[in-house]
């Protein structure tokens, strides 16, 4: 706390600065400047071939806290893991342009990671909608890109009418793109599984903040929980940007729901919404969301929980795409802090895992292969084979025909006062148990 | 009295261009033109006359509404009461019946929206579907001619009884030029550029002309060119083409304002205090100028002045105004013995 | 962009006589200044320090976006620049033009009409739009009408990011075709890897269109725009239509958006409502500000400038000091390692103070046009002229 | 001609000086009526809300006003400022080690005087720093130089809050518990009462400022025609400074405000408020401080009457689509005409 005070004083000292035309004082980065360390540091080992694996993520300005947690990832897993006869470093891309993530930065970041002949493997991006950019392009180059978070389902599946094969126009059969995140479908149908199933909530409030996953997540679980036999008494879309939900708290409190869920990420206020549902005696109310407010502790900065403060009673729940019992997630979490000295982000155990991938299949191609273009093609190739599986951070997975992870578990979590923390409620596998039971 | 007078008279436009032959009699004619301002009278019942080639002075203490009358027949300001005819054809007026206009702009959208409504009570959806679509687009389309106002559109206000004044870039077609008390000409464009678009509503080529480099448009840039350098060498600007205004000394900026105003062919010249701020030498020369451009060009004068010596020296008719009131007319001779004007000037000099 | 620098020289000489001198010369000038573009450009990436920052074909690439801008600039100066309109909300057309594409090229509406001809209907609907957004605002002026086409700009995401059955909503409008070269540029043609037939694509549409605004510049039409740039009233005192004046050039400034609009769908091959919001049309604000308003050349240069600055620049300043090894310098108690901060967390700062720095120094631009430099120092009283009553009701009827 | 316009066009301004305040009252009544025809019984509370937000854009429309009024610049950075705002008093209060509500009063009122006295202080001097360095030099040059600082500055500032501080959400106590006042038909919450309360405080004391001290009234001339004013001894460059002071300390104390009543900030807050809080300058006549106030309030309707209706996501749409409107039939905005009292 005491130094993110002198965060500010400096801050206005370097504003004072600035001003006068000189350049900024460097003031306490979060964690960011880890990022290059690796790149830094391992320097190719003598007689091993150099190769690098692509980042594509959004780092700076509203982005960062998204991008630089999930390049965190990828850093610690080249740090931990090693391939013999290879040195591994990064090839940093950000597809941040003034602060937002822009798809056609993103498009031109995969273009330049396409011509560094020694990129095998990107991980990335973070945006479905920089994703949809990207993906004709590393298609076109057969550069096997792993996404930590898309998680719209259009990107791999028909979705709303449209083929994902309309994404690759070059070699519509030959994918280059998987991801690790389960999509939004399975997380709306497993909110509606909370709501009607576990809470026995009968009625529903839906919102959602207008952008991808939100609004994806937010549709599936309206039609889920009317599916089940609930009835949605309003669909409202406050845009990402609002910071100020009394009036929409307000409406909701005299509809008078069992249950609100809230599609959406806690930048675009989901923590703050919680909050003023408290302050307008609707804190007994269930609150739901996606794994986009499962995002640490309370103890995390500015987390869901944090902002929601002391909001959640015992009634707030949220989903993640993955098995919770993951082997070792404490030895993870306990590495990270080791090394970027912060909590890890939402995604950061996601790009681990895509790059456990793609060392796993450089391992198994690599041996004897010493032309890039070749290694490229193999790795993708090897990547794109849905027989082939994965011993990852996440668990062990495999990749379909279309990219999407073969892991179709959701975890369920509610709040718990006491810890102040999400707490494991119970999981789902939806190869076993699909839609709509 | 002044509404019937708009809505006797023929359309401004199509009147301006039938009387633009005619010989003799009054070029323009203002009737009872009055203008308020909040509660004060600016113009009070002005009636004023310009027989066709002459050199009518417009004189008067300060705040006497002198500019204020020249702005209404520009066209910049509307009269609260009054007429002004300019060739037989009423070009500025109070508007009549202005609230009947926005009923035109919605009446065609109202009547596909009618039949649209009609369509879906019968439960025709196709056509309905239609209907709705095109009444957006009527209403799109009518709103934009109430922007953008199109002639044929003015031609049509008349006949539903409705009159607007017309626009200051109207009254221009129509042949009226004018100068400014306060110069103002386009200071970061060359002089030559400012007689340029002095003549603007006197060019023809259309955007695709331009775009295109057509004849039409190189044929008429040069003529154009070779024409706006004759003005200026008429003013006394020879050769002073590629100056930017602003670069001009007082002297040449009121004479290339004048230039500007002639490039726009007009039949009637507004000079508002042409030698305002002028040293003797410049004044007569001034003067000259005024002389010759009512000889040579026959172009009828409408002059407002401070300077005596000009007034009498070259006006044929004098019109003094004071308080916005007409207190005195006639020839330099007469109204210099008036003793009104006299004592408007001399006696009880007004702030 | 230096290379494109090549003004035809004006003489001091009857202005008349340059312009009808140099009618057909100036337009074969920004030929030959694109072919060089088309021809140095592409070496320059192969020089360091910039053959550091990537591959001739990231960069060739990279140019092609910035021909995006360059258009966006360009057709914003007309109205700014040149009419005085301040135009906020200029990505609105862009994002027209770009989804006119996306309805005209892709499975969406299964239509799969040829990008060459998209690129006329898609500028055609965006001046349509131009003249529409244009006709509300045209009494307006000064920061009024900034305001109101800001809000247009706002509104236009707005209504494509919840117009969900018409525009497909956040997920925006996939699989748009590319175009086709048919066999024009070799064997594969306009592609994802390929840069090269886009970057020649964008230098034809830019250099086409500035020969199109530099002969507009040049008429009637360009006259009166700088006329009621300079002063309205008089303007309309010397016969000149403001209204349909100023809705052309709302119209061909949206041409333009439309124009770029198209071809920046067509390589990006994705359309989604977040990617027109106010920075584009900032952006675009300031390549025309700092390029110099007024001047179409500087403005494209300013614009490539600025582009290249943000979109690698920027990006790539860490790697240049780390490769520096600069060392450890202690400012009082702070110790600071230069080579250890992490640029990228500093770009938007850079940003930043590039823009005050170059407005500090060059308020004019970095290629002021010969009126503006002129013009320096007297600029509020046509606004002020503007405040009393009676003029505006002059205009408005 | 436009000088005897002027002088004879004088005697509206008693008119104009009542129309703020009734076209307000106005104002308020519709959209009373329009929100309990939506709302149904929730209307009381929804109106409450939609003043305090609206009380929160007036207060930060107040300095866009201001600004414009005297230098004619949009000054696209004030939406920063007032986000700065933001951060400095949770800075003031996470030292002072204050982690929630408190409730013994006197106690309370301190720490609120601190805090707002302290933000306001910074950022009105951080305002001044920025016309100093950025502005000044640029007030002869071409029109938009300025504005493209403008919004430079705007960028800097961001970025020296999201890597100084937080790149994310940051939490800020609410100091002000938050207990609700019953009046039987409707209750309104303790923050509500303070935040429409201070606005409406800062509000006239504004005004009393402009209209009755020597300083306002010399930023009123320097407003209205800075070379008269600079001839009759007006010292310009303090004059303007001043102002900058005033309106980025209410642009900071609307920060706090911010703080207390949302309860979170973020470094990119700025934007999105800003362009709001211009808006209603716009709307209510730029250069004009009733109408800044009155568009505030007309904005803070708006929002809530769209959300109440269920069209929040079109809620911006509904903003601008209304600014669009009234310029349309006033193209100088709904009090624009008083050119007289800008300040």
């Amino acid at each position: 706390m005491k130094l993110r005070n002198l965060g500010v004083l400096g801050g206005i000292a370097a504003l004072t600065l600035t001003a006068c035309g000189s350049s900024a004082t460097p003031v306490p980065t979060t964690g960011a400047a880890a990022t290059t360390g690796p790149a830094a540091t391992t320097g190719p080992a003598a007689g091993s071939i150099a190769v690098k694996i692509g980042i594509e993520l959004p780092m700076t300005g509203g982005e960062a806290p998204n991008g630089v947690p999930t390049a965190n990832g990828v850093a610690l897993a080249l740090a931990k893991i090693q391939v013999p006869g290879f040195t591994v470093t990064i090839n940093q891309q950000d597809d941040a342009v003034n602060g937002v993530h822009s798809a056609t930065q993103g498009a031109t970041n995969i273009g330049t990671l396409v011509n560094d002949a020694s990129v095998l493997f990107v991980v990335g991006p973070y945006n479905s909608s920089v994703a949809q950019a990207e993906i004709p392009v590393s298609n076109a180059a057969g550069l096997m890109q792993c996404s930590p978070a898309n998680t719209n389902p259009g990107l791999t599946k028909t979705w709303g009418g449209v083929d994902p094969k309309t994404l690759r126009p070059t070699n519509p059969d030959k994918i280059a793109y998987v991801r690790v995140a389960t999509t939004d479908d399975l997380q709306g149908a497993a909110g509606a599984d909370i709501a009607y199933n576990l809470q026995g909530k009968k009625t529903a409030y839906v919102l959602d903040d207008t952008q991808t996953y939100g609004k994806g997540i937010a549709d599936v679980f309206e039609t889920q929980f009317k599916a089940l036999g609930g009835t949605v008494l309003g669909h409202d879309s406050p845009p990402s940007t609002t910071s100020d939900f009394t009036s929409e708290v307000t409406t909701i409190s005299g509809k008078k729901p069992d249950y609100v869920y809230y599609g959406g990420v806690t930048t675009s206020g989901l923590g703050l919404f919680r909050k003023q549902m408290a302050q307008q005696n609707m804190a007994s109310t269930d609150f739901g969301g996606g794994d986009g407010i499962n995002d640490g502790s309370a103890a995390t900065a500015s987390s869901f929980l944090q902002i929601a403060g002391d909001a959640g009673d015992p009634n707030t729940f949220s989903t993640v795409a993955a098995t919770h019992d993951i082997p070792g997630l404490d030895a993870f979490n306990s590495a990270y802090k080791a090394m970027f000295n912060t909590d890890p982000g939402s995604y950061s155990a996601a790009a681990y895992a895509c790059t456990q991938v793609f060392l796993q299949a450089l391992k198994s191609v690599g041996t004897g292969v010493t032309d890039l273009a070749a290694l490229r093609s193999a790795v993708r190739a090897y990547v794109a084979t849905p027989s082939n599986s994965y011993d990852t951070q996440l668990g062990t997975l495999s990749f379909d025909a279309n990219g999407d992870t073969s892991q179709k578990v959701i975890s369920y979590y509610g709040f718990d006062a006491t810890s102040k923390d999400w707490k494991f409620i119970k999981q789902r596998d939806f190869t076993q148990q699909p839609l709509g039971q | 009295m002044t509404a019937e007078a708009a809505l006797g008279t023929t359309t401004a436009t199509s009147a301006a261009d039938a009387a633009a032959g005619s010989g003799t009699g009054m070029i323009l004619s203002a009737r009872a033109v009055t203008k308020r301002f909040g509660g004060l009278v600016a113009v009070r019942a002005v009636d004023f006359e310009i027989p066709r080639g002459s050199i009518v002075s417009l004189i008067g203490p300060n705040g006497a509404g002198k500019t204020t009358f020249f702005n209404i027949i520009a066209g910049l300001t509307e009269p609260t009461e009054g007429v002004i005819e300019f060739q037989e054809a009423t070009i500025v007026a109070r508007p009549v019946r202005a609230w009947a206009e926005p009923i035109l702009w919605f009446a065609l959208p109202a009547v596909t929206a009618v039949i649209a409504a009609l369509a879906l009570l019968a439960g025709i959806s196709a056509v309905a579907d239609v209907l709705v679509g095109l009444t957006a687009v009527v209403l799109v389309g009518s709103l934009l001619i109430a922007v953008i106002r199109p002639r044929w559109y003015l031609n049509l206000l008349p006949r539903f009884g409705i009159f607007r004044s017309a626009r200051p870039n109207d009254i221009v077609t129509f042949g009226i030029g004018r100068t400014f008390q306060n110069i103002r000409l386009f200071a970061n464009m060359t002089s030559l550029e400012n007689v340029l678009v002095g003549m603007h509503s006197r060019m023809h080529a259309t955007l695709p002309d331009a775009a295109l480099r057509l004849r039409r448009h190189r044929d008429e840039e040069r003529t154009s060119r070779v024409k706006a350098r004759e003005w200026l060498a008429y003013v006394g600007l020879k050769g002073r083409d590629d100056i930017a205004a602003r670069n001009l000394p007082y002297g040449d900026q009121r004479r290339l304002e004048i230039a500007r105003a002639l490039a726009s062919e007009p039949k009637l010249l507004l000079l508002d205090e042409p030698t305002a701020g002028m040293n003797p030498v410049e004044t007569t020369q001034m003067t000259a100028l005024i002389g010759k451009i009512r000889t040579e060009l026959g172009i009828t004068i409408l002059l407002i002045e401070h300077d005596m010596r000009v007034v009498m020296g070259v006006s044929d008719r004098v019109t003094v105004l004071d308080h916005g009131e007409k207190i005195a007319e006639g020839t330099p001779e007469v109204v210099r013995a008036d003793p009104k004007v006299i004592e408007a000037y001399l006696g009880a000099p007004t702030a | 962009m230096t290379a494109t620098s090549t003004v035809p020289p004006r003489r001091p000489s009857p202005i008349g006589r340059i312009r009808a001198f140099f009618g057909g010369h100036q337009s074969l000038a920004i030929i030959a200044g694109a072919a060089v573009v088309l021809l140095v450009l592409p070496q320059i990436a192969l020089l360091p320090p910039f053959s550091g920052f990537g591959t001739q074909k990231d960069w060739v690439g990279g140019f092609s976006n910035a021909g995006v801008f360059v258009l966006l600039a360009v057709g914003l100066n007309v109205v700014v620049g040149l009419a005085g309109l301040l135009d906020l909300g200029y990505a609105a057309f862009f994002a027209i033009g770009a989804y006119t594409y996306a309805y005209g090229a892709s499975p969406f509406l299964n239509l799969h009409i040829p990008f060459w001809i998209m690129l006329i209907v898609g500028a055609a609907v965006a001046a349509a739009f131009g003249i529409l957004l244009g006709a509300p605002t045209l009494r307006l002026r000064g920061d009024y009408l900034a305001i109101v086409t800001l809000g247009f700009g706002e509104i236009v995401p707005v209504v494509i990011l919840n117009a969900n059955n018409y525009t497909n909503g956040t997920n925006g409008i996939t699989g748009l075709a590319q175009p086709s070269a048919y066999g024009l540029f070799g064997v594969d043609g306009f592609g994802f890897s390929n840069p090269w037939p886009y970057f020649v694509t964008v230098v034809g549409i830019v250099m086409v269109t500035m020969i199109l605004l530099y002969r507009l510049q040049d008429s009637r039409l360009g006259r009166a725009w700088v006329a009621i740039r300079e002063d309205e009233l008089a303007a309309a005192s010397m016969g000149i239509n403001t209204v349909t004046t100023k809705l052309l050039a709302f119209s061909i400034g949206a041409t333009t958006s439309g124009l770029a609009g198209v071809f920046y769908a067509s390589k990006l091959g994705v359309v989604t409502p977040d990617q027109f919001g106010f920075t584009v049309s900032f952006t675009a604000l300031a390549m025309v500000v700092l390029g110099g308003m007024g001047n179409t050349l500087g403005v494209a240069a300013g614009a490539f400038v600025i582009y290249e600055i943000q979109s690698t620049g920027l990006k790539q300043l860490g790697q240049v000091v780390q490769s520096l090894h600069l060392p450890v310098v202690a400012l009082g108690p702070i110790k600071v390692d230069i080579g250890s901060i992490n640029f990228i967390n500093y770009q938007y700062l850079l940003y930043g103070l590039a823009l005050v720095g170059m407005m500090l120094l060059r308020p004019e631009g970095l290629f002021p046009s010969r009126r503006r430099r002129q013009e320096l120092h007297e600029d509020t009283d046509e606004v002020a002229e503007f405040k009393s009553a009676e003029t505006l009701e002059a205009i408005d009827r | 001609m436009t000088a005897e316009a002027t002088a004879l066009s004088g005697p509206r301004f008693p008119v104009a000086r009542l129309r703020g305040p009734l076209i307000l009252l106005l104002v308020i009544l519709a959209s009373y009526a329009v929100i309990a025809f939506g709302a149904g019984e929730q209307a009381p509370a929804q109106f409450i809300n939609a003043v305090t937000i609206g009380a929160l854009y007036a207060l930060i429309a107040l300095g866009y006003t201001m600004v414009y009024g005297i230098i004619e610049l949009i000054n696209f950075a004030h939406g920063e400022i007032f986000m700065c705002g933001s951060f400095v008093s949770w800075s003031v209060i996470t030292t002072m080690g204050i982690t929630g509500a408190i409730t013994d009063i006197p106690r309370l009122v301190i720490v609120l005087v601190v805090v707002f006295l302290i933000s306001m202080l910074v950022m009105g001097v951080v305002g001044v720093i920025i016309e100093r360095f950025a502005y000044r030099r640029l007030r002869n040059a071409p029109r938009l130089a300025p504005l493209i600082t403008a919004i430079g500055v705007s960028f800097i500032l961001q970025n020296i809050i999201s890597v100084g501080i937080s790149n994310s959400v940051v939490t800020i106590p609410q100091l002000i518990p938050n207990t609700k006042l019953d009046f039987g038909v409707f209750s309104i919450s303790v923050i509500n009462v303070f935040v429409i309360a201070l606005a409406l405080a800062l509000m006239v004391a504004l005004h009393l400022f402009i209209t009755q001290t020597r300083l306002g009234t010399a930023m009123r001339s320097t407003a209205m025609d800075r070379e008269a004013a600079q001839l009759m001894g007006v010292n310009i460059n303090t004059t303007i400074a001043i102002t900058f002071f005033i309106g980025s300390a209410l642009a900071g104390a609307a920060g706090v405000v911010q703080g207390l009543y949302i309860g979170v900030t973020v470094f990119n807050i700025g934007f999105n408020y800003g362009l709001k809080a211009f808006t209603a300058a716009v709307l209510g006549g730029i250069g004009n401080t009733t109408g800044a106030v009155l568009g505030g309030f007309v904005i803070g309707f708006l929002e809530v009457i769209s959300q109440v209706y269920g069209y929040a996501n079109w809620s911006e749409a509904v903003v601008f689509g209304a600014l669009v409107a009234v310029l349309i039939f006033r193209p100088t905005g709904i009090l624009g005409q008083q050119l007289a009292d800008r300040a």
